[in-house]
C-alpha cells in the first residue's frame, strides 16, 4: 500500500536579496528542487543518491515542512497534511519524523540524552506520565546502556549520537522515518550497526525509510527501491537490484561505475564523466545533464525528457536511456 | 584644545569595553581552521593577524560603535555638565530645565537623526567587509 | 636509496587538559618515499589527523609530542627552529583539509589567498603571482581560471572549493602533500575526479602524498602503500594490494570483512566488530586491539605485541604472527 | 580582572547587607560643627558642608546603589532576554515592530529619557529604576535577538520543528538556557554601569530626592564645594 505520494514538488531558494535583485535585474529565485514525484509503500525503504548539492537533503526538509515548496502536492496515508501556506498538521509529524545528518548538532546541548529522546512525547503526548520508563525503553533499543539518560550529548561519540538520533527518530512509532545521510563520516562498524538497528526496526515495527545517501553501497544493501537525483531532478527511479544492475541514464550508469570499492583488482570507470556540474543558476536547455553527456545528442540541449519506462522497469527521464549490452 | 579632557573621559570609558569585545572576537577567529590553514602555508603571524583575522574579528565592533553612537551622545550630557561645555546635551537639559520644548523636541531630533544615519552607515562597512553579507542585501 | 621524503620513528603524542592525559598515538612509525603515495586508514579517533598536524608541526594547544621523531628530507622537524619550520610550510610540505568550507578565509577572495601564499618569492611581481594562480586552478580543472581568482569561497560549489584548496597547496610545488580526508564530503563521481587529480599531479611534479582517509575504496584507488592505524597505534603496515588484499592482523581483517562495497549479495544484516576502542586515558597494557579480538590469546592481555615483518615491507604488529613466525 | 570586579561587588554586597552595623555614624546626623572636616580620625573620609560622616553616608548609599543596580538589571534582564527570544524566533513582522520599537528606545538619549520620565512622575527612586530599566532593556533585546537569529538555523531546532514542537516550547525550554549565559555576564558587567548610572543621573538632579544618601547625591554636593572640601567628591567617586 503507498503511504507516501509526493507530486511534482518544487522548491525554490532567493539566491540574492530583493535589493540586489533589483539593481542587477537577475532573477531572484533558483528552484532546487524542481518536479519531484515518487511513491513510497509502507515498510519499504527508498534511497535517494545523487550528487552533493542536487537537492537531495532540501527535499527531505520540504517533506517535513521544514522549507515551504512553491509547488506540488504531497500526500500521506490517504490526506494531504500540508495546508496551503505554514507548518504541516500536528498529526503528520506524530506519523513522520527524521534523522538529520549531523547527529549531535541536532541535539540541544543543555538538555540530557534522556529528555532529548522523550521530547517527542512532551510534544506529542502530554498526558504521558512515566518518561523515564519510555526512556529507557528507547535507550534498549537502540542498544545503549541505560544510564546514558543522564549524559549530555557533548559526552557521546558520534555513533551513539546516531544511535540517540534514531531513538528520538522512532520514539513514536512512526509510519515513516526521513534519514538524511544517516550514517555519514561514519567508520565502517558503527555504519554498519546503524544500519542493521534500522534493518531491524523496519522488520519489527514496519517503518518505512526515505534515506538519502551518497554511500552506493549503502543502498545497494539497505533499499528496496533507489531514486538518482541529478540537478533537483529524479533521473531514474526503480528497484534497486534492476537500477544497480542495468542503470538506463547516463548520469545514473556513471555514478554506479564510479562506486568505490577496496576490493584489489577492482577498477572503477570514473573516466565516463567528465566537466563541471552545471549551476542551478543557469540551469541548462532541455536534459540539464546534457554538457555532461556523452551521449548526448542534439535533441537533448532542445528539450527535457519526459520520464518513461525502461527496459529494466525503471522509470527514466531520457531521451535515449541506455540499453544493456551482453558483453557489459 | 579644550575639547581634550571631555573627549578623553568620554571615550576612556568605551577604550576598556571595546577591547574587551574586540580581544573575545578575535580569539574566536584565531582558533578558526581556515586560520591554521593561513599557518599550514607559513604565511608571517603580522600577516595572518592583520589581513586574515582582524577583518573578521571586527564586524561585531562596527555595530557596536554605530549603537555607540547613540550611548555617547547620551554620555556626553554628564560631561559637557561637568566641564561646562555648551553642547547638544547641556542645551537639552538646560532647555528642559526652563521647559523650553521646542529646543528639546530639536535637540532629540538631531541626536536621534544621528542615530538613525549611523546603523546604515555601519551595516554597509559590515557589507563591505564581508562579502557574505554583500549577498543578502 | 635515497632518504624517505618523510620519516617518522617512535611518534608518541599526549594531550592534555581539562581531563585525564590521552595518550593520542604511541610510537607511531612510517616513512613515505619520493614520489609514493602513502594512505593511513583508521577509524575516527585513531590519530589520523593529529598525526598530520604533528608532521605540520601544528598541533593544538595541550599536545605534546613525549617521544620519537619526524624527519623530513633527513632533517629532525621537531628540533627546527620555529622561522626555518614556517620556511618549509607550504614550499617544502602542504597540507589540504577536510573542510575547504572552514579550512580558507571566507572573506578574502580566493585570489588574494592564493597570491598570499607566494609571498616568499620578492622575485615574483603581483603579475607573475597571478599568472601561477591562474595556471594552478586552471591545472584542477577550474573553468574560467582568470575570472574566479576575484570570487569568494562561498560562491562555489563543494567538489571546486576542495580543487581550489588542492591548487593552492600546489602552488609552491611542495615535495611533500597531505591530504586529510578530503574526499569524504564529495559524492562518489566527485571523489573519482579528485583521486585522479592528485595521481595526476604525482606523475606531473613528483610530489609524495600522505593521504589520510576512512574510505577503504579511496585508498584502494590510488595508494601505493596503506598503513593502518588503530587507537593511536600503528597495527599494520604494507603494501596496499597486501593490506586490502591478504590482510594479516584481525583488525584489518574485521575492518575490510565490515566494508559493505565487498559484500556482492544485498544484505540487512552487516558485519560490525564487536565492542568498543579503549579509553585511551588509559590505554590497556597488551595489545591494543586484544579486548575486541575474536583470536585473543592470554598473552594478547598482557604483553604488548612486537612490529614483525611478514613480507615484504609489509609488517604487522600481533602475537598470532609472530608465533606463526616462529 | 574578573576576579578583582568580584571581589570589589562583593565588598559592595556586604556594605550593602551589614551598613547599618558598619557605619561608625548615623548618616542622617547633622553636626554643624564639625563641617568640612579633612579625612581623619574618627571621620575616616571626612564629613560634608553639613557635618555628616562621608563614609557612613556612603555605605548607607552602598545599599541603594546595590539595590537599583541589581533589580534592575535583573529586571530589565528578564525584559530584554522576551522580546529579544521573540523577535529573533517570532514572526518577521514582530521582528521588525520590536526591533522598530526598541532601536526607537535606544536612539533617544539617556538623560532625556530621564528627564521625560521625571517630569511624568516626579523625582524618586521608583522613577530612577523605571528609567534605567527603560534604557538597559533594547541592548538586552538586541543582543537576544542576535544570539536567536544565529540559533534559529542550528540543526538541533530544525529538529525540534521536525518533531512538531511549539514556538513556545522551542523559547523557553531550548532556545532560553542556551543565549542566556553570555547575556548574564553582559548584565552582570552591567551591574557597575548602572550604579554609575544612577549617580550620574542624581547628580543631575534626576534621581534620588534629598537628604537620602545615595552616591550621585554624595557626588553633586561635593561638587558644589569642590574647592573648599575636595575630599569629599574624591570619596564620592572612590566607588
Amino acid at each position: 500500500m503507498t503511504l507516501l505520494s509526493v507530486r511534482d514538488l518544487t522548491v525554490s531558494y532567493p539566491v540574492r536579496g530583493p535589493l540586489a535583485g533589483w539593481w542587477t535585474g537577475q532573477k531572484r529565485f533558483v528552484d532546487v528542487v524542481c518536479g519531484i514525484s515518487l511513491d513510497l509503500a509502507e515498510g519499504t525503504t527508498l534511497a535517494i543518491a545523487g550528487e552533493s548539492g542536487s537537492g537531495k537533503s532540501t527535499f527531505a526538509r520540504a517533506l517535513m515542512g521544514l522549507t515551504p515548496f512553491r509547488s506540488g502536492s504531497l500526500i500521506f496515508d490517504g490526506k494531504a497534511p500540508f495546508p496551503a501556506r505554514g507548518r504541516p498538521a500536528r498529526a503528520y509529524l506524530h506519523q513522520v519524523s527524521m534523522m538529520f545528518q549531523d547527529p549531535v548538532a541536532s541535539l540541544s546541548p543543555r538538555r540530557t540524552i534522556g529528555a532529548l529522546i522523550t521530547e517527542p512525547f512532551r510534544i506529542h503526548r502530554p498526558d504521558l506520565r512515566n518518561l523515564e520508563a519510555e526512556a529507557k525503553r528507547l535507550l534498549v533499543l537502540v542498544g545503549l546502556p541505560a544510564d546514558f539518560a543522564q549524559r549530555y550529548p557533548h559526552q557521546i561519540s558520534g555513533g551513539q549520537a546516531r544511535r540517540v538520533g534514531l531513538a528520538r527518530a522512532v520514539a513514536l512509532n512512526p509510519r515513516l522515518v526521513i534519514a538524511d545521510e544517516p550514517t555519514a563520516g561514519l567508520d565502517v562498524s558503527v555504519q554498519g550497526e546503524i544500519l542493521n538497528l534500522m534493518a531491524r526496526l523496519q522488520a519489527e515495527q514496519s517503518v518505512a525509510f526515505l534515506m538519502i545517501t551518497h554511500n552506493l553501497a549503502v543502498v545497494r544493501h539497505m533499499s528496496d527501491r533507489t531514486a538518482i537525483m541529478y540537478m533537483g531532478r529524479i533521473v531514474e527511479e526503480g528497484p534497486t537490484d534492476r537500477v544497480f544492475a542495468s542503470p538506463a541514464h547516463p548520469y545514473a550508469a556513471a555514478l554506479i561505475a564510479a562506486e568505490p570499492s577496496s576490493l584489489p583488482g577492482h577498477h572503477r570507470h570514473s573516466a565516463a564523466l567528465k566537466g563541471e556540474v552545471s549551476s542551478p543558476l543557469h540551469r541548462p536547455d532541455g536534459c540539464a545533464f546534457h554538457p555532461r553527456c556523452p551521449a548526448a545528442r542534439p535533441l537533448c540541449s532542445a528539450t527535457a525528457p519526459l520520464p518513461q519506462v525502461s527496459a529494466s522497469g525503471a522509470l527514466v527521464s531520457c531521451h535515449f536511456p541506455l540499453q544493456r549490452t551482453p558483453d557489459q | 584644545m579644550h575639547l581634550i579632557l571631555p573627549a578623553l573621559a568620554l571615550g576612556l570609558g568605551w577604550v576598556g569595553y571595546l577591547a574587551r569585545i574586540v580581544r573575545a572576537s578575535m580569539l574566536e577567529v584565531m582558533a578558526a581552521p581556515h586560520i591554521r590553514t593561513a599557518r599550514a602555508y607559513g604565511l608571517p603571524e603580522r600577516r595572518i593577524i592583520g589581513k586574515y583575522a582582524l577583518r573578521i574579528a571586527i564586524l561585531p565592533v562596527v555595530t557596536l560603535l554605530a549603537m555607540a553612537v547613540g550611548g555617547l551622545l547620551s554620555g556626553a550630557v554628564l560631561i559637557e555638565a561637568i566641564f561646562a561645555r555648551p553642547g547638544i546635551g547641556k542645551l537639552i537639559v538646560d532647555a528642559a530645565e526652563i521647559r523650553n520644548f521646542p529646543v528639546v523636541r530639536g535637540g532629540v531630533l538631531a541626536t536621534v537623526a544621528l542615530f538613525v544615519v549611523a546603523m546604515p552607515v555601519a551595516d554597509l562597512i559590515v557589507a563591505w567587509l564581508d562579502p557574505r553579507v554583500r549577498k543578502t542585501l | 636509496m635515497n632518504p624517505p621524503v618523510l620519516d617518522i620513528s617512535g611518534l608518541s603524542i599526549r594531550f592534555s587538559g581539562r581531563t585525564d592525559p590521552v595518550l593520542a598515538l604511541r610510537e607511531v612509525g612510517l616513512s613515505v618515499q619520493a614520489g609514493e603515495i602513502v594512505g593511513i586508514v583508521g577509524e575516527s579517533g585513531s590519530g589520523k589527523s593529529t598525526l598530520a598536524l604533528a608532521v605540520m608541526r601544528l598541533l593544538a594547544t595541550g599536545a605534546s609530542v613525549t617521544a620519537g621523531s619526524v624527519r623530513f628530507e633527513g632533517k629532525d622537524i621537531l628540533a627546527l627552529p620555529e622561522a626555518d619550520m614556517r620556511k618549509l610550510r607550504g614550499a617544502g610540505m602542504a597540507m589540504v583539509f577536510q573542510d575547504p568550507m572552514t579550512a580558507l578565509n571566507p572573506v578574502l577572495p580566493i585570489g588574494t589567498q592564493m597570491m598570499d601564499v607566494l609571498f616568499r618569492d620578492p622575485a615574483l611581481s603581483r603579475a607573475d603571482k597571478r599568472a601561477r594562480a591562474v595556471a594552478a586552478l586552471k591545472r584542477v580543472g577550474l573553468p574560467d581560471a582568470e575570472q574566479q581568482l576575484g570570487r569568494y569561497l562561498f560562491q562555489f560549489s563543494g567538489g571546486m572549493r576542495q580543487r581550489i584548496a588542492i591548487a593552492m597547496a600546489l602552488l609552491q610545488r611542495p615535495r611533500l602533500l597531505i591530504a586529510d580526508e578530503i574526499t569524504t564530503a564529495l559524492d562518489v563521481t566527485l571523489e573519482a575526479q579528485i583521486l585522479d587529480l592528485l595521481r595526476d599531479l604525482r606523475d606531473e611534479i613528483g610530489c609524495s602524498i600522505l593521504f589520510i582517509s576512512h574510505n577503504l575504496g579511496a585508498i584502494a584507488a590510488i595508494c601505493d602503500r596503506t598503513v593502518v592505524l588503530y587507537a593511536g597505534e600503528v597495527i599494520e603496515a604494507g603494501p596496499t594490494a597486501k593490506i586490502l588484499g591478504a590482510a594479516r592482523h584481525p583488525y584489518t581483517k574485521a575492518l575490510l570483512a565490515c566494508d559493505p562495497s565487498r559484500i556482492e549479495i544485498p544484505t540487512r544484516n552487516l558485519p560490525v566488530i564487536p565492542g568498543e576502542v579503549p579509553d585511551l586515558s588509559a590505554p590497556p597494557k597488551g595489545c591494543i586491539f586484544a579486548a575486541r579480538c575474536p583470536a585473543a590469546l592470554s598473552r594478547c592481555v598482557t604483553h604488548r605485541p612486537v612490529k614483525s615483518l611478514v613480507g615484504r615491507d609489509h609488517s604487522v604488529r600481533c602475537h598470532l604472527i609472530e608465533g606463526a613466525a616462529e | 580582572m574578573g576576579r578583582l570586579g568580584l571581589c570589589l561587588v562583593l565588598i559592595l554586597l556586604v556594605a550593602a547587607v551589614f551598613g547599618p552595623w558598619l557605619a561608625p555614624f548615623d548618616p542622617f546626623l547633622i553636626d554643624v560643627s564639625a563641617k568640612f572636616h579633612p579625612p581623619s580620625f574618627p571621620h575616616l573620609l571626612g564629613t560634608d558642608n553639613l557635618g555628616r560622616d562621608i563614609l557612613s553616608r556612603l555605605i548607607a548609599g552602598s545599599w541603594i546603589a546595590m539595590g537599583v543596580g541589581m533589580s534592575t538589571v535583573l529586571v530589565a534582564l528578564v525584559l530584554g532576554l522576551i522580546l529579544g527570544l521573540i523577535a529573533g524566533y517570532g514572526p518577521l513582522w514582530l521582528d521588525y515592530l520590536l526591533m522598530l520599537v526598541l532601536d526607537a528606545i535606544y536612539a533617544v538619549p539617556t538623560v532625556v529619557m530621564g528627564l521625560t520620565v521625571v517630569t511624568l512622575l516626579g523625582p524618586s527612586l521608583t522613577t530612577l529604576m523605571i528609567v534605567v530599566i527603560v534604557i538597559l532593556v533594547p541592548g538586552y533585546a538586541r543582543l537576544a535577538r542576535t544570539a536567536t537569529l544565529s540559533m534559529k538555523s542550528e540543526e538541533f531546532i530544525v529538529a525540534l520543528e521536525s518533531l512538531g514542537a511549539s514556538r513556545a516550547r522551542i523559547i523557553l525550554v531550548h532556545l532560553l538556557p542556551n543565549i542566556a549565559g553570555p547575556i548574564l555576564i553582559v548584565a552582570s558587567m552591567d551591574i557597575p554601569t548602572v550604579i554609575a548610572l544612577e549617580a550620574g543621573l542624581t547628580y543631575l538632579g534626576m534621581g534620588v530626592p534629598p537628604p537620602t544618601p545615595s552616591w550621585g547625591r554624595i557626588l553633586q554636593e561635593g561638587f558644589a564645594q569642590i574647592g573648599d572640601a575636595p575630599w569629599i567628591i574624591l570619596a564620592g567617586g572612590l566607588p
